[in-house]
């Protein structure tokens, strides 16, 4: 097969970018939006048909081989170099489907909603620039190729968090999240670093190989108990932890939504995000093998907590966003535990598609919810779900998408939720009874917080608006309501068939009882929700208090932030930044300057003995008579 | 005339008719017309060289030699490799947009523009030298006029900075020439006649001894015009003092000398000394990488937060040249190119800001992307650019530098690196603080409001610079193979 | 009786000289130097060089001392004081000038000078012969030198006296 | 040659008045003083010659001669001295050493 026109596919939005960015100021409002949407159309239909044309007859022998196409970009050494180019997976694939899909939905999207915002061209270069970042990141063909990427792609995200730029706040969240993950981007490279050095490539083919030298001689290297190879994967994830936000990398992310809601429904819900989750997924044979998978452990625990974490803090948050910020990082914890728990070959590697396929169906009705929520902002101008209330008889359409996504990740049967979670908890029931236990009540807790969004936007009280709130336009409801068939519809693809962690198909099937259970605790945390929620009651904050300083906790997001800025702030400025400007100024420039000024001042002090006065000059020459002679006496003697 | 030689004809040529010229519309044409050629020559010598190169297997090719004074055997001897071929074209590109960002210099423009081209004759003919005499003299042509350009045209208190400054490069030059009459008077060690030039010196072994004792003199010379750790303190208060086109001139090319320098004098002729010494001077340079990043975070003058920048990313090229890795030098190489050309830009973004809101305190300024579209972008994307984005030049210089200085067997190289690729954070941590406290925000002054936009010759200034910065960053290919063409003897006198 | 005599010239000279360079008021300083140069002719005379003794009488006595004290009555209210010099400056002088004088001593008393036993009267007229022979051993050409430099200073010393004469 | 006398003892006098003179030289303020310092060397020189002429090679006459050279030369260059001394007053008005240092600095 030729798939070699997928270069395209990113190279289009490219394209998008230099146009808009650099004729920013020429092009009109009104054709940029459509270059833009036109431009994301095409790839989003070359991308449909990469996937048709790999799925439908890109096996061989029974296995989905990878494809791939580069050249080298930069020489290190002799082995060492940068490829660039376009590896053609499953996983590659399959996120070239949500990327452009999601990309595509929220360029059509954001027509309507940034309708009269002075930036608009600037905002759709911006989109370029991420969708050309993005899915050049999920085609690279090796490590370096996905980090430049990865840059880029974090780069985009602080310009578009920061778009309101004469927003304070938008631009400190910019900042930060920039920031953070830039931090953990450090762990990235130099696990790149010691991964190339002790390997002696980059490339995922060379890399994934489970006969390859890299897995093979993982145990020939140890470094404080650990293979070396472990190190570099776990800090590897450490950069795949700072861009998916799990703990304790995940401040960045509730403050990331300062940015437009479509850029919150396209990069931190449904693509940038999950980055980090398919960055283990392309290493996963690397993470299985090397060191009996001890650098997976991580990652399952890692996942399965935050998926916690953010579960309860979702809980009790009121800005609309921030509830679906927190409920991302949760599913992402979901995606990350299910790699984690998943083993390599046939139905041991359940954990693996589900957690492909939770990305899949996450990536549309996360985007759908975060659309859904951007049109209730663009009606009402409020993030603050008390000042909700009522609004399903304003905004239908709104109103039944929203639902079909809350019921799609709340796990109603037959959504396409329910499916995915369903082989999630399978796997993780197989494998890890502690982490199955944890996401069953995360489901629960899902379900609950998800449910308590719904009911306080659309039902709840009547809240008077000053003016009616009104159903948003075309261009804003036609992609809600492609992505609430997404929603349902996206549980019916047979991923198994087309992802594996041995690139094999293999038969999955619905485990009836985990189901029902998973289920039974969504329903009750639906049900909960309709009791505290559905009408204006006390019961909820009686609720609440009843959980007292623990509520609290959550409510502050258990504190972290304040950590950090008491780590940013006080350790890092005031404790290091700060002493060197200090030490810089006060002792190597004084100290540099000081061989000046003593220069000077003794230049002073001794300006007097030229004094112009020839008894002085006499006495120095007679003085100086005098010295010598003495100084020659005592040779002289001696 | 030789096509090397022309180079620093031209410069004196431009002098010449410089003094003639009237007021400043005519000294201006006269500058640009000069750097323009010195352009053109440039962009032709990187033909030329490729050219030459294919045919000619030496070290040095366009190889001229003419004595100037015979009792010392001092040569003015010429040649050029693809170090050097880039480092000048660096220097002609920052040359031109220093002219067009001094465009509407109002005070003593002849005298101006006559320093400045002064400044880049020197930078010239220092990258063109082979003799290290020569070279040394070169030098100090590139020094001295900085402080007439610092004293006369900065701000602030520039009397002092250009003391400082100028006081401070002297000493470094007084310890340099130490150092180059140390080899000087044992590159008969062969039994040959003594000779300055570098390509016959490198035949001889100089002894240990001198090499252990003059290899240190002869880096800090050069290092400190590098801004080598605890000898950088020249260049916070030197650039802000200076006027724009200058600390462009001077970040961007003039500091170059002392990597260059040091790669090309110290360790080229005294291997073994840069054996001997490495680690100590490798653990003062990897302490200026994080130190300068720590500085530059503190800082509140947007110029000082930049010069510790400087510091900084300069520190990581003496860091990559300590390393004695092919592809760490070549990163080294890589990131003075860049450093030189975003920087400049840094500079000139700085002092299109100062020259419309008159102040450079960071809390003083907000919002001016609104009213400054144009400058606003540039300076997000520089600023992106200065930390390290792919697609721009500063991430393939640094991948290099690491991926290189990881090479190294032993864990003390490694920690080092690992302490160095930590200053990315850092980086981007000031990098981000000064463009969202200047450039973002809400307007801080309503004054601001008015501002003059950018102009044209502001503009093609800076996309004169910008060029070169996605060349480099998208295709990094060729650039890399070139060069490690050159670097290969070098490296083998040292292993 | 010559060695007491010397002895007591040596004291007058010592202390004259010393109090010339201390005194405050300057004519008295004045007059302590001609002390000091009376007490030197008188040694002159005390080892029979009697023209000497004259000479520096006349010359020095005479000639040298009225111009000063020319000088100071034209330049000086007679009562004015000197200033005082830094003590700072005094010691410091003093300091290098005893050890200057320390050494100086050490190394006349440790040198061996060989006196030759022959006593002899020197005459006017070998002074005479001396100055004005142009053989061996003459003086004749310093003799013409210092004459022609006495006659440059006195038409310098008017020249130069004089001055320029004022504007206007 | 003086009965009782040896040479150190003349040598030792000529010393003292030279440094004397010295001292003088060094602290005096005014000309006219420093002028008079000047004499007292000359003079402790001029001693110096003699003497050493009579102890140690009597029958030779260059001391005697050449103290009358000096005597000469100082006579001459008092005579200077005071002229331009007498000038100089004429300039500042002071003859101390301090009101003329034009030279310093």
């Amino acid at each position: 097969m030729d798939f070699s026109y997928t270069i395209w596919i990113p190279l289009i939005p490219l394209a998008l970018f230099l146009i808009l960015g650099l004729g920013s100021k020429k092009i009109p409002a009104s054709i940029s939006g459509w270059i833009g949407s036109l431009g994301l159309g095409a790839s989003f239909v070359l991308s449909y048909y990469t996937a048709y044309q790999y799925f439908l007859h890109g096996k061989v022998n029974g296995v989905y081989e990878a494809v791939v196409y580069k050249t080298t970009w930069l020489n290190f050494t002799e082995t060492l170099h940068i490829d660039m180019g376009v590896l053609i997976d499953p996983i590659s694939v399959m996120m070239l489907v949500v990327v452009s899909t999601i990309s595509f939905m929220v360029h059509l999207y954001s027509r309507g909603y940034m309708k009269g915002d002075d930036g608009y061209t600037r905002f759709f270069a911006y989109l370029g620039l991420f969708s050309f970042s993005m899915l050049g990141l999920v085609m690279a063909t090796n490590l370096f190729q996905i980090y430049i990427f990865w840059e880029l792609v974090g780069a985009s995200s602080y310009l578009l968090i920061g778009y309101y730029y004469t927003k304070p706040s938008a631009v400190s969240a910019a900042k930060k999240a920039f920031i953070v993950t830039r931090f953990a981007d450090f762990g990235f490279l130099v696990g790149i670093l010691i991964m190339g050095y002790y390997t002696g490539t980059f490339d995922f083919q060379e890399l994934n190989n489970p006969e390859g030298s890299a897995i093979m001689n993982w145990a020939s290297t140890s470094f404080m108990g650990m293979s070396v190879i472990t190190w570099a994967l776990i800090l590897i994830f450490m950069g795949g932890a700072g861009k998916s936000a799990m703990l304790p990398f995940h401040i960045w992310l509730p403050d990331a939504m300062e940015g437009p809601t479509p850029v919150s429904a396209l990069i931190h819900a449904a693509t940038m995000v999950v980055a980090g989750v398919y960055l283990v997924a392309r290493l996963f044979p690397m993470y299985y093998f090397v060191d009996d998978g001890f650098a997976l452990q991580v990652v399952a625990y890692v996942g399965a907590i935050s998926s916690l974490f953010a579960a309860i803090i979702a809980l009790t948050q009121y800005d609309i966003k921030r509830v679906l910020a927190f409920s991302t990082m949760s599913q992402i914890g979901y995606m990350m535990l299910a790699l984690g728990v998943s083993k390599y070959e046939g139905h041991d590697g359940l954990g693996y598609m589900a957690s492909m396929f939770h990305l899949f169906t996450h990536a549309m009705f996360k985007a759908l919810l975060f659309l859904g929520a951007g049109s209730v902002i663009h009606a009402i101008h409020s993030n603050d779900m008390r000042d909700m209330g009522g609004l399903r008889k304003y905004m239908p359409i709104t109103h039944i998408t929203f639902l079909i996504a809350a019921l799609s990740i709340s796990g109603f049967p037959f959504t396409a939720g329910f499916f995915s979670k369903d082989e999630i908890l399978a796997a993780a029931f197989e494998n890890n009874m502690l982490i199955y236990i944890s996401s069953v009540f995360v489901a629960g807790l899902t379900a609950f917080y998800m449910f308590r969004l719904y009911f306080s936007i659309f039902w709840g009280k009547d809240t008077k608006y000053e003016h009616a709130p009104h159903e948003s336009p075309m261009s804003m409801k036609v992609p809600m309501i492609f992505l609430a068939f997404m929603s349902i519809a996206g549980g019916y693809i047979h991923f198994s068939e087309y992802i594996s962690a041995d690139r094999m198909p293999f038969e999955a099937h619905l485990n009836y009882s985990l189901a029902a259970i998973a289920t039974t605790v969504g329903l009750i945390g639906i049900a909960l929700a309709f009791v505290f929620y559905k009408k204006e009651n006390n019961l909820a904050t009686r609720f609440s208090n009843a959980f007292g300083p623990f509520y609290k906790w959550a409510y502050d997001k258990f504190y972290f932030d304040e950590i950090y800025l008491f780590m940013t702030k006080k350790v890092i400025f005031g404790m290091t930044a700060a002493p060197i400007a200090w030490f810089d100024k006060h002792v190597v420039d004084a100290s540099m300057v000081g061989i000046g000024n003593v220069t000077e001042k003794f230049s002073y002090k001794i300006k007097g003995a030229q004094s112009g006065k020839f008894q002085d000059y006499a006495m120095s020459f007679i003085g100086g008579g005098v010295v010598i002679a003495i100084v020659i006496f005592y040779i002289w003697i001696r | 005339m030789d096509i090397l030689s022309l180079f620093v004809v031209v410069p004196i040529i431009t002098v010449i008719v410089l003094g003639f010229a009237k007021d400043l519309k005519q000294s201006r044409i006269i500058a640009l017309v000069g750097s323009l050629v010195q352009f053109a020559m440039s962009i032709n010598l990187i033909f030329a060289y490729l050219k030459e190169r294919s045919v000619n297997t030496d070290i040095m090719v366009f190889v001229k030699d003419l004595t100037w004074f015979e009792t010392f055997n001092i040569h003015y001897t010429i040649g050029v490799d693809a170090i050097s071929v880039v480092m000048i074209v660096l220097t002609a590109v920052i040359v031109l947009a220093g002219v067009f960002i001094s465009w509407a210099v109002d005070d003593l423009p002849k005298e101006f523009f006559i320093s400045l081209i002064i400044l880049s004759t020197g930078v010239f003919g220092f990258f063109i030298s082979i003799d290290l005499f020569t070279m040394f003299v070169f030098y100090e042509i590139a020094v001295i006029p900085m402080y007439l350009l610092i004293g006369i045209w900065g701000s602030g208190p520039r009397e002092f900075s250009a003391m400082k400054l100028t006081l401070m490069l002297m000493g470094a030059s007084a310890v340099l020439s130490v150092g180059i009459f140390g080899i000087y008077f044992n590159s008969n060690a062969g039994g040959g006649p003594l000779t300055f030039n570098i390509l016959d010196i490198a035949q001889v072994d100089i002894p240990l001894a001198a090499q252990k004792l003059f290899y240190p003199l002869t880096f800090i010379g050069f290092a400190v015009l590098g801004a080598l750790f605890p000898f950088h303190t020249w260049s916070p208060s030197g650039h802000a003092s200076a006027p724009t086109a200058v600390s462009m001139l001077h970040a961007g090319v003039l500091m170059k000398l002392g990597g260059y320098g040091v790669f090309r004098v110290a360790m080229y002729l005294l291997p073994e000394g840069a054996i001997i010494w490495s680690d100590f001077f490798l653990i003062l340079a990897a302490i200026g990488v994080v130190y300068g990043a720590m500085g530059a975070i503190m800082q509140k003058d947007l110029k000082y937060i930049n010069a510790y920048a400087s510091v900084s990313h300069l520190g990581l090229v003496l860091f990559a040249l300590l390393m004695f890795n092919k592809t760490a030098w070549n990163g080294a190489i890589i990131q003075s190119l860049s450093h030189g050309l975003l920087t400049a830009m840094f500079f000139a973004l700085i002092g299109m800001v100062y020259g419309r809101t008159h102040t450079r305190d960071i809390s003083k300024l907000g919002g001016i992307m609104k009213i400054l579209p144009f400058i606003g972008a540039v300076y997000v994307i520089t600023g992106l650019a200065y930390l390290g984005l792919p697609g721009f030049s500063g991430f393939v210089a640094e991948m290099n530098i690491f991926v290189g200085a990881f090479q190294h067997e032993d864990t003390f190289h490694r920690i080092l690196t690992i302490m160095a690729v930590s200053s990315i954070v850092v980086t981007a941590v000031y990098i981000l603080r000064m463009v969202g406290k200047i450039m973002m925000g809400p307007l801080s002054n309503e004054e601001y409001k008015d501002l003059p936009k950018a102009t044209w010759y502001e503009k093609t200034g800076l996309v004169l610079l910008m060029i070169p910065v996605v060349i480099i960053g998208v295709m990094p290919f060729g650039l890399g193979e070139m060069l490690k063409e050159s670097i290969q003897p070098f490296l083998e006198r040292l292993l | 009786m010559e060695t007491i005599l010397f002895y007591i010239l040596a004291a007058l000279i010592i202390f004259f000289a010393i109090a010339s360079v201390s005194s405050r008021k300057i004519l008295r300083a004045v007059i302590f130097l001609l002390f000091v140069l009376i007490s030197v002719s008188g040694i002159y005379f005390m080892i029979d060089y009697s023209f000497l003794g004259a000479v520096q009488l006349a010359v020095y006595g005479g000639g040298v001392i009225v111009l000063i004290i020319f000088s100071v009555l034209l330049v000086h209210h007679v009562e004015l004081e000197l200033e005082v010099t830094p003590l700072r400056k005094k010691l410091i002088a003093g300091v290098v000038s005893f050890v200057g004088l320390g050494i100086t001593l050490w190394s006349i008393y440790t040198y061996p000078f060989k006196t030759a036993s022959v006593d002899r009267t020197i005459e006017v007229k070998d002074i005479g012969m001396k100055l004005l022979s142009y053989g061996d051993g003459g003086f004749m050409l310093p003799f013409e030198v210092i004459s022609v430099l006495l006659l440059a200073v006195m038409i310098g010393a008017i020249v130069v006296a004089k001055g320029k004469k004022l504007k206007g | 040659m003086i009965e009782g006398i040896s040479i150190y003892e003349v040598l030792t006098l000529s010393s003292i008045l030279f440094f004397i003179g010295v001292y003088g030289f060094f602290t005096r303020e005014n000309l006219i003083t420093i002028l008079m310092s000047i004499e007292l060397i000359l003079n402790a020189a001029a001693i110096n010659f003699v003497l050493i002429n009579t102890y140690l090679y009597p029958d030779f006459l260059q001391g005697a001669i050449f103290t009358i050279f000096i005597i000469a030369m100082a006579a001459a260059e008092t005579a200077l001295a005071i002229a331009i001394i007498i000038n100089l007053y004429k300039l500042v008005s002071s003859i101390e050493v301090k009101d003329t240092q034009v030279m310093k600095y």
